[in-house]
């Protein structure tokens, strides 16, 4: 006990001892350590944010009950809350044949006199349905259309199929290629992190053959490295989550009026407080593992 | 100490067939012109190199059959002073010496203290808190010396201790190593300087070319 | 003469003795310049796929000219012509009455009857008038519609101002944050590779400062160094080349039922010769860079 | 060949008021005890180190005012075996010997050819393609001697050059240096071994503490 106190007394201050008298090697795996996370930060964020956008553009994603005519308004309400019942649906919206009116001419363009020589309004009432946000696919549409069929007062569905299947597939699309990115960043980053460990450990490859004549066993060694990398990982956690937050802040406004478009009303978030813990604590563990992978693959070369 | 020892390094002949055994507490010269293979044989010793033949018994262990674990535990209990000192240069003086305490786990106050007097013994405690690169040669190799007596070791082997010392420097140093040896320490120093050798009347090895040459017992030794 | 041959074989012979005996560190370096250029090649070709993506839905900006109904088919004709002479235009098509009622069903859903109990066609023929892609502004837009506003035969103009500024915000943000993001990309990996070849020579100072000892001159140290960076940087972008061909191979078919939606007919593309040969180029560059600023930075440290 | 040189080193004096003259040709050796800043000396002279006070001349250049483009021109001029040798370890003793060559600009083929006479002169030929760490201490101090003398320096500084080597190549290596002093190179030899020194008959300057002690001119010689 009272060894394995001393041993630790002696394994902290070699590590401290290590970062204090090789600054530049340390800084440079510090700086290699917080640029990686920078980029997979500002990927991570970026990818969040837009999934956002997706959401958002998934809540246009609903379909369409036209309504029967000239039945009792009574009805509708009723019908309204039995369609409000029906597994799947988040939100039901009642759309009048005047708001189908001014909604068509806008569509078709402003000064359109199209519809105006009728004497009578040909556009039926209808109902939007918004779905859940998991029940948004190809089947969870069909469900829901499936359950709505039967209804009395309701004269025709749409669904927009097409429209669904293209927003799927585009959602697909854009996780696939995210998540692929991330895949080759985050490979990227452990290479390039292990590597730069591994230089920083064989400049100091004296160093490690001296203790190990001296009689140090490996772990002897190898402790107090792993405890510096450990150190340097998390210095460059901590670097990137602030040059991270500076970056957020500065470019933000830039892009806000883009922003607005894009992503409606929705505030681009930062990270929670777990997320930027994780993200320390990543870099904690780069620092870890490169150091030890770097001690082991290096030992000898 | 140990008993049959044949290596061979890299193509050509270190050592050829060499058979040596040394006693507990014996005190050996290992002479012989430059390259004839004195350094390879304390490397040896120490299983900083491995044999290309034979056995070596160090401590009561046979060294070529040692796992990468007990190597570590033998070295401890080895002193050595290498030819080119081995220091490591971002460590003061102190830390320096220190290292062979505390690879073994010697408390921190104790292991100050054992410094702070081994290095008054070798007229280096105001250089305490220098780096090995800021001293002169003859500094760093009694640094060198420092670090493989602190730990009192029971066999030390000293790589021409002396080469960078003036003459009264070596007679207290030497006597220093003399001292370590009486106190039941097994020494081995390979030196070239052959007036400090005759001057000691100890055993003396000669080797040349790897093969040794003749090996003269301590005078008033009957074996 | 002479000697400047001499110096100039010793720096080649030196620069690959340099290569050969110090592997690992070699190694460390193409491995560390590859894997940047991986990363940013990777992003350039995603953004290069983007832009064609959104030139793609650049296409379906146009403005639509109403127009008047029963004139002759010669008139009609005419118009076109005149029209297409109009600058900033593209290309001119002719929505037919019927057409025009069949999309209208089609957007409306699928079995609609509602306009079905008209006895006549409400909806006009129509002008859709396709912008050039440098036209694709707000400004350009408004200079087109001033041109087309007073031609005979067209009763009305719709540019669908609100739908063509929200794109063009959308292409100014996905621009904007793309460029954003090449920059800290960039950025990084010129400093995670100077950083790396930092390391690799200040694992070798030692032999810069013997170097020194024996007489030799800053440029006689330097030059074989930036040599091996030189060397080192062009094998990383070969590598990086090879790589990002190989990923691209590979990742393609996976992605192509939900490329096909958003990217329509357009086969995403791959590097041009000139720029596979700017990719190895840059690597060569960063090297060369890398190293030289190693040097000077990290000459005493 | 230098006037006057006053240097201190980070605090501590390790060379007091120091003024010497070397006349071109001469043959000095440096002795004193460990410490006593033989090296600090040579290195001034080498301007590996700037003196903190005073003026130093070598080979008419002041070399307290020297770029630091005129350094490595006048170090081109300058042989010097270093105490630690600073042999490159990743290249072989050939490639080490040949550095002080390709610095001037010698022709590949030139520069083969005396690195192989050199080599040879010194015992070292079947040593050509090893790499430093594979070489004993005496064979390492030996080529370091080699990269001193192959490009027939001016001035020649040796530290401790014979530390690690046998009674015989000492002898026979000294005879070398000899040699190199009377072409005309300026011989500085720092040691300690006072036998050595006593049995050359040269210039002796003994240092202690940075200071010097004395400077006893060679028995032959008037001045
Ligand atoms: N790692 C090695 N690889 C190849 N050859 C080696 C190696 N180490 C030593 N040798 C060779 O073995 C021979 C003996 O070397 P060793 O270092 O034992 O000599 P030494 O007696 O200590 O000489 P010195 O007095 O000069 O230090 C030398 O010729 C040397 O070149
Ligand atoms: N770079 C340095 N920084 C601080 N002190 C130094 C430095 N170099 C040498 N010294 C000190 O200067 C003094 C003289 O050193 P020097 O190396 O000149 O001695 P030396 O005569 O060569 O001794 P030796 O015979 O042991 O090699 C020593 O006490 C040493 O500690
Ligand atoms: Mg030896
Ligand atoms: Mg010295």
């Amino acid at each position: 006990m009272r060894r394995a106190l001393v041993q630790l007394g002696y394994f902290v201050r070699t590590a401290l001892r290590g970062l204090r008298s090789s600054p530049v090697t340390s800084a440079v795996s510090v700086v290699t350590i917080g640029v990686s996370l920078v980029l997979v930060g500002a990927f991570a964020l970026l990818l969040w944010n837009m999934e956002g956008l997706l959401d958002r553009f998934g809540d246009s994603l609903y379909v369409t009950a036209y309504l029967e005519e000239g039945r009792p308004v009574e009805d509708r309400r009723a019908l309204v809350e039995i369609v409000a019942t029906v597994e799947g649906v988040e939100r039901v919206r009642v759309v009048s044949k005047r708001e189908a009116l001014e909604r068509f001419q806008a569509g078709v363009g402003r000064g359109s006199a199209l519809l105006e020589g009728l004497d009578e309004n040909p556009l039926p009432a209808s109902l939007e349905i918004t779905l859940l946000p998991e029940r948004r696919s190809a089947e969870g549409l069909r469900v829901v259309v499936e359950s709505l069929e039967g209804l009395p007062g309701i004269s025709d569905l749409a669904s927009g199929q097409d429209w669904v299947e293209g927003y799927l597939r585009a959602v697909a699309l854009v996780r696939a290629v995210g998540l692929g990115l991330s895949v080759i960043l985050a490979l990227a980053t452990l290479l390039i992190v292990t590597n730069t460990i591994r230089l920083a450990v064989l400049a100091r490859r004296d160093e490690i053959e001296i203790l190990t004549l001296v009689g140090a066993s490996r772990t002897f060694v190898a402790i107090p490295f792993v405890m510096e990398g450990l150190v340097q990982g998390a210095a460059g956690g901590v670097a990137a989550v602030l040059l991270l937050l500076g970056l957020f802040r500065l470019v933000l406004p830039g892009f806000e009026f883009g922003m607005e478009f894009l992503l409606g009303g929705v505030t681009p978030r930062f990270f929670s407080v777990g997320e930027i813990a994780a993200l320390v604590g990543g870099g904690a563990g780069l620092g870890l593992f490169g150091s030890a992978a770097a001690l082991t693959g290096g030992w000898k070369a | 100490m140990y008993h049959v020892s044949k290596a061979y390094a890299a193509g050509s002949f270190a050592l050829r067939d060499i058979s040596l055994e040394l006693r507990r507490g014996e005190f050996v010269f290992l002479t012989g012109p430059s390259g004839a293979g004195k350094t390879s044989l304390l490397k040896l010793l120490f299983s900083a190199e491995e044999p290309t033949e034979g056995q070596i018994v160090v401590l009561g262990r046979n060294i070529v059959r040692l796992g990468p674990a007990a190597i570590p535990r033998l070295r401890r209990r080895i002193g050595v002073v290498f030819q080119d000192f081995k220091l490591l240069p971002r460590r003061t003086v102190e830390e320096n010496v220190a290292l062979s305490l505390e690879v073994v786990g010697t408390p921190p106050r104790v292991t100050r203290a054992k410094v702070f007097a081994m290095l008054k013994q070798l007229g280096l405690q105001h250089r305490r808190y220098h780096h090995p690169l800021s001293l002169s040669g003859g500094e760093q190799q009694r640094v060198a010396i420092a670090r493989a007596l602190v730990n009192e070791p029971e066999i030390l082997l000293a790589d021409e201790p002396t080469g960078n010392l003036d003459p009264d420097l070596t007679l207290e140093i030497m006597g220093l190593i003399a001292s370590a040896a009486t106190r039941g320490t097994t020494v081995v120093v390979a030196t070239h300087e052959l007036d400090l050798v005759s001057r000691y009347g100890k055993r003396i090895v000669r080797l040349d070319a790897g093969c040794v040459l003749d090996d003269t017992p301590a005078p008033g030794d009957g074996a």
